[in-house]
């Protein structure tokens, strides 16, 4: 059996964020396409956490809190966002949010 | 980073102590991961794309305990399995998906999406195939006891002096506050 | 969502305007609730149908009648005598309030009166009944709001008033306890001791339910300033009982228009400020030691003599109409009787006080959350039984 | 022989099994913990009802077996037997999974929950935080299961009970910071996360932290114990099930097995949290005033308590037993209860013989094997009573309380605890920097 290496991790990481990608481009509905964003940042993670390992320092461990922030405060503004969208559009559809203006 | 906290990282490289996990959960975690994070994109419901997410982020956790980083692994279950996942929940209750799981699930420019996310997906073969000599085959183990001192150290930096992301980690708090203000306000039905 | 079982939108409900039509829930958007028929705190069959703003109340309806037994249409079709058991069976936890009402209702009809030891009896069994339906208001009340704990303690001792109602009419609950023209039972051997050590044991009871609802701070929070009532709206909407009185009107009927022999006792109307639920419950906690201080004074003074006027066999009330109301432990229960000189009414129509205090439940709810609507219901004392008829 | 059982105790000797890398141990450990906790749901369930029934001036159970005791089991095999609906308009398999997240969610918190300082299955240096994470992880469970019932009472309940437990883990997780603050106050500066390492930190302070900085700690810890009864959905907090206003919240339409599996998570969640509480603040498993009333004597008359407890036990059975009417129709349940009472006798004797073995070995110095039996279950003793003690205060709090209003708790949690918790952990750095 192959030792795993820092290889693998990087390999699982791009697999999650095309993932992530692809529902970022397809899907119609927010919610979704805001998951995928979530995806998509945890491959990043997933990376930063690697190459942590992978050259012995913390500096990636430390990076992908920050990313976890970031995803948080991302999370919290979409989501809301969404919520003020679907007030007064009453869809969550995102080829519907096409006007600047309500 | 302080030079007495580097050597000390390198002095223990991995050598003889037992894995705790073999392959087979990498392999297990990783399967897990992808397959729901597939799912994710897939399925009509939104509340079982959160399902999966949950999973995935659940088997990326177990990742992280593999990489030796459990302050991070309990810090995706806590703020991502706990927090973020629980808000994205209470929305899809508060918007009614009935109507939506009905509808055209992707967008009509689905193809143009596809073709461009093939594309970064070559890309990175493309990347790990002629890079492959960037990553070496080596692993350092950081010891695992004091992951969450030396992560302390580094954001808040240790016996008065400033850590390396002390500043940066000040402004993450600055950026989660207007996010929360932001969220409020938005939301808010009248300002 | 118009498939749903749950859809009340066909309904022409008057003050709810449900034929909006349907949006998705969020929070500028109504959700439409059914509370009850088969609910744990709607007391019975009350159906109620709430329209939410997330929890907050924005209106309500109520729907009535799962207990509808048509009463009122068996009165024109039985005899007064034996229309009287089936008074007991409106408001079935104070049985003997209605059975006074009706009672004194055909007697003043019939221009008779009940002798003074058969009003005294009248007296200390109503006010018994009265302290009964408190405490059985009070552990329902209690536990709608969270404190499980009150409603075995009133068991306990409401198990001691029922006993009493068991050795001196047979019956616990629908105990048909008096006739038309006075009492058919004397009073055991020994009742008046009984009722006095009742008083004793209960007494210290009411205080150890005080103790344990009224300086808490949960109760509190959950009942100040929740349903509150003003005394003109109350007054306006019809309300009667303690439900007035806690909003600050101190009108009760054994006082306003002494019947039975009420006149002859010293008693305190207890009244609100507020009109919400936390005083609605002091009031209740208050007229329940009112109530033992009048059955100390009747069975100190209890007279001696027959206790039944003289009534003939056949009731026939002359021709005419009466209204006659009671002090219910609910409110004013109030019998109109239309009689045609036959042994049967010819119409009977009772105003029973749950009912009319039921009105004032949208009033009350309006603005507040869900929660709070399971606390007012409580505190109006609706049964059921009484409501529908 | 000896030898060979020995070698596999040796190895958690002084090391919980998982930190060991010890498969086998964690493995066994697991099996033990998992057939406690079930064991410990059944008997919380049916000292609930007793307990709450003489609150209540009941009986309570008293039919099945001698005073209920068979009464857990009877309602499990009823649950089980019981027909499993899933609504026609529900989410089929949201609502097939919802109660198994609760369920894992609040059994896998006991991976880490330290009945002593070997007794876990691990030891992980991130302890608090994978406990307070993944019990966190359990309100997914209601939200998903009030979802997918598509019916309204549920979906309040749900999103009642989502918004509780975010607010309320806020102030639950500042009242633990401030005592994982209280553990760095040592010689070496370092705090730690790790549960057996957070009793450890008090045992070498030699003070519980509810005690610390009087009267800091004991705030934190009435912050931490008002906020875990609402992380649990109990009395007065009990906003997501309220009977009188929900009808079940968000378990309305579950029946059988599946509404079985939601009250097992719930009590095992109570009884995690409560863990929380007592190895934070309450010492976890050591036994009261450890340096005060120290020496061997102490040690023997302290590793007496378990027997005497058992003890104490069989004598209310034996109680129970002379009381019991003569009539014949009793004849089965005096049976079974002097049963009872003599097994529970057996294992009060078993217990004093152990303590007094293991006694006889401290003279040496060398810990014998008895006498290291004897340690571990001192130490799975107190931490289990302290614990039985909150398990208790649970259904005393169910007893006395109203249920409050939910949006009164909400301010509760936002206004009052959570500027509390925020002043207390401040508090308690300050004076912990003034202090060392």
């Amino acid at each position: 059996m192959i030792p795993i290496t820092t290889f693998h991790y990087l390999v699982v990481a791009a697999a999650l964020f095309v993932l992530g990608v692809i529902g970022v481009l397809t899907r119609r509905n927010v919610v979704i396409v805001l998951m995928s964003i979530e995806l998509i940042l945890n491959a990043v993670n997933l990376n930063l956490v690697a190459f942590s390992r992978m050259w012995g320092n913390l500096h990636g461990q430390v990076f992908s809190i920050f990313v976890t922030v970031d995803a948080a405060a991302e999370a919290a503004v979409g989501l809301g966002i969404l919520i003020a969208f679907f007030r007064n559009k009453e869809t969550i559809n995102v080829d519907e949010i096409d006007l600047l203006k309500w | 980073m302080n030079p007495a906290l580097n050597s000390g990282l390198n002095s223990a490289v991995n050598s003889g102590m037992a894995p705790v996990a073999t392959p087979w959960f990498f392999y297990g975690l990783a399967g897990l991961a992808v397959v729901s994070g597939l799912l994710v994109i897939t399925r009509r419901n939104a509340v079982h794309s959160a399902l999966a997410l949950i999973v995935t982020l659940l088997a990326v956790t177990g990742l992280y305990l593999m990489l030796y980083a459990p302050f991070v692994a309990a810090v995706q279950i806590f703020v991502y399995a706990g927090g973020i996942m629980l808000l994205f929940l209470f929305v899809i209750m508060l918007v009614n998906i009935e109507r939506s799981s009905k509808d055209r699930q992707f967008n009509r420019m689905w193809p143009v999406g596809l073709a461009a996310a093939c594309a970064l997906l070559a890309l990175f073969v493309s990347a790990f195939v002629k890079g492959k000599a960037l990553f070496p085959d080596r692993t350092i183990s950081l010891p695992e006891s004091s992951n969450t001192q030396q992560i302390a150290g580094m954001l808040y930096g240790e016996a008065g002096t400033m850590g390396a992301y002390t500043f940066a980690f000040e402004i993450a708090s600055l950026l989660l506050l207007v996010a929360i203000l932001g969220a409020v306000i938005m939301t808010k039905k009248k300002v | 969502m118009n498939d749903s079982p749950h859809d009340v939108s066909n309904r022409a409900l008057s003050n709810l305007d449900l034929e909006t039509p349907e949006k998705p829930y969020l929070d500028s958007n109504e959700l439409i609730i059914n509370m009850g028929p088969q609910h744990p705190a709607t007391h019975g069959v009350l159906r109620v149908i709430l329209k939410l703003d997330g929890e907050k109340v924005l209106g309500t309806e109520c729907v009535i009648g799962y207990l509808h037994r048509g009463v009122e249409k068996i009165a024109e079709n039985r005899t007064y005598t034996m229309f009287n058991p089936y008074v007991d069976r409106m408001d079935y936890v104070a049985a003997v309030s209605n059975g006074l009402g009706y009672c004194e209702a055909v007697e003043k009809l019939m221009n008779v009166e009940a002798p003074a030891r058969a009003k005294y009896i009248r007296v200390i069994l109503t006010e018994l009944n009265r302290i009964a339906s408190h405490q059985l208001w009070l552990g329902t009340h209690a536990l709608d709001i969270g404190a499980m704990t009150p409603l075995f303690y009133t068991f306990r001792d409401r198990e001691e008033i029922l006993k009493i109602f068991e050795k001196y009419c047979g019956a616990r609950l629908t105990t048909h306890a008096f006739r038309i023209g006075g009492c058919q039972y004397e009073t055991y051997a020994g009742f008046e001791k009984e009722v006095k050590n009742f008083l004793t044991f209960v007494a210290p009871k009411i205080d150890e339910y005080e103790e344990l609802l009224t300086t808490n701070r949960i109760w509190i929070e959950r009942t100040k300033n929740v349903g509150v009532i003003s005394a003109a709206d109350a007054i306006a909407l019809g309300v009667t009982g303690p439900v007035l009185r806690a909003s600050g009107v101190k009108w009760d009927l054994r006082k306003a228009q002494p019947y039975a022999a009420y006149s002859e006792f010293d008693f305190d109307i207890p009244t609100g400020t507020n009109g919400d639920t936390y005083d609605r419950y002091l009031v209740r906690m208050a007229e329940m030691r009112q109530s033992l201080r009048i059955i100390e004074q009747a069975v100190n003074r209890i007279p001696e003599g027959p206790i039944m006027a003289k009534v003939p066999k056949i009731i026939k009330p002359p021709v005419g109409e009466i209204y006659h109301s009671i002090e219910a432990p609910k409110g004013e229960l109030g019998y109109f009787i239309v009689s045609d000189g036959s042994t049967q009414p010819y119409r009977l129509r009772v105003r029973p006080p749950s009912f009319v205090n039921l009105q004032a439940l949208d009033t009350m709810v309006r603005g507040l959350l869900v929660a709070d609507v399971v606390a007012v219901i409580g505190t109006i004392d609706i049964v059921l039984g009484e409501v529908d008829r | 022989m000896p030898n060979f059982i020995m070698s596999y105790l040796g190895i958690k000797d002084a090391i919980t099994p998982g930190a060991a890398g010890s498969q086998f141990w964690a493995l066994v450990y697991v099996f033990i913990i998992f057939a406690g906790v079930s064991v410990a749901v059944m008997a919380m369930n049916w000292l609930e009802r007793k307990a709450l029934a003489h609150f209540q001036i009941r009986l309570g159970p008293m039919r099945v077996g001698p005073h209920g005791l068979l009464q857990p089991i009877a309602d499990a095999i009823k649950l089980m037997l019981k027909e499993d609906i899933i609504p026609a308009e529900a989410d089929q398999f949201v609502f097939w999974v919802a109660p198994l997240i609760g369920l894992l969610a609040a059994f896998t918190v006991y991976t880490v929950i330290p009945f002593g300082p070997s007794q876990a299955v691990s030891d992980m240096n991130i302890g608090i935080l994978f406990m307070l994470g993944v019990s966190s992880l359990g309100v997914l469970g209601i939200v998903v299961a009030g979802w997918a019932s598509n019916s309204h009472y549920p979906l309040i309940g749900a999103l009642r009970s989502s918004a509780q437990m975010v607010s309320y883990e806020v102030a639950m997780g500042l009242a633990v910071v401030s005592a994982i603050l209280m553990t760095s106050l040592n010689a070496t500066g370092t705090g730690t996360l790790s549960m057996i390492g957070i009793v450890q930190a008090q045992q070498q302070q030699g003070v519980w932290f509810i005690f610390k900085f009087f009267p800091l700690g004991l705030i934190a810890f009435g912050i931490f114990a008002i906020a875990m009864i609402a992380e649990t959905n109990r009395a007065p907090f009990d906003m997501a099930e309220a009977e009188s206003e929900l009808t079940a919240g968000y378990h309305t339409e579950y029946s059988g097995l599946r509404w079985s599996l939601f009250m097992l998570a719930e009590y095992a969640a109570m009884i995690a949290v409560s863990s929380i509480a007592v190895a934070l603040w309450l010492g976890g498993w050591m036994r009261p005033f450890p340096n005060l009333l120290q020496g061997p004597a102490w040690d023997f008359i302290f590793s007496l308590f378990p027997g005497l407890t058992f003890l104490g036990l069989a004598a209310i059975a034996v109680l129970g037993v002379m009381r019991m009417p003569s009539h014949s129709f009793f004849k089965i349940q005096r049976v079974g209860l002097a049963a009872f009472a003599a097994v529970l006798g057996f294992i009060a004797l078993l217990l004093l013989v152990i303590a007094v073995a293991g006694r006889s070995a401290d003279a040496s110095g060398a810990m014998s094997p008895a006498a290291r039996f004897r340690e571990g279950i001192d130490y799975v003793y107190w931490f289990v009573f302290k614990v039985a003690v909150f398990m208790y205060l649970f259904i005393w709090y169910r007893a006395t309380w109203p249920r409050y209003r939910f949006d009164q708790l909400m301010k509760i949690g936002w206004k009052v605890m959570l500027p509390i918790s925020l002043v207390v952990l401040i508090a308690t750095a300050i004076v912990g920097v003034l202090v060392s």
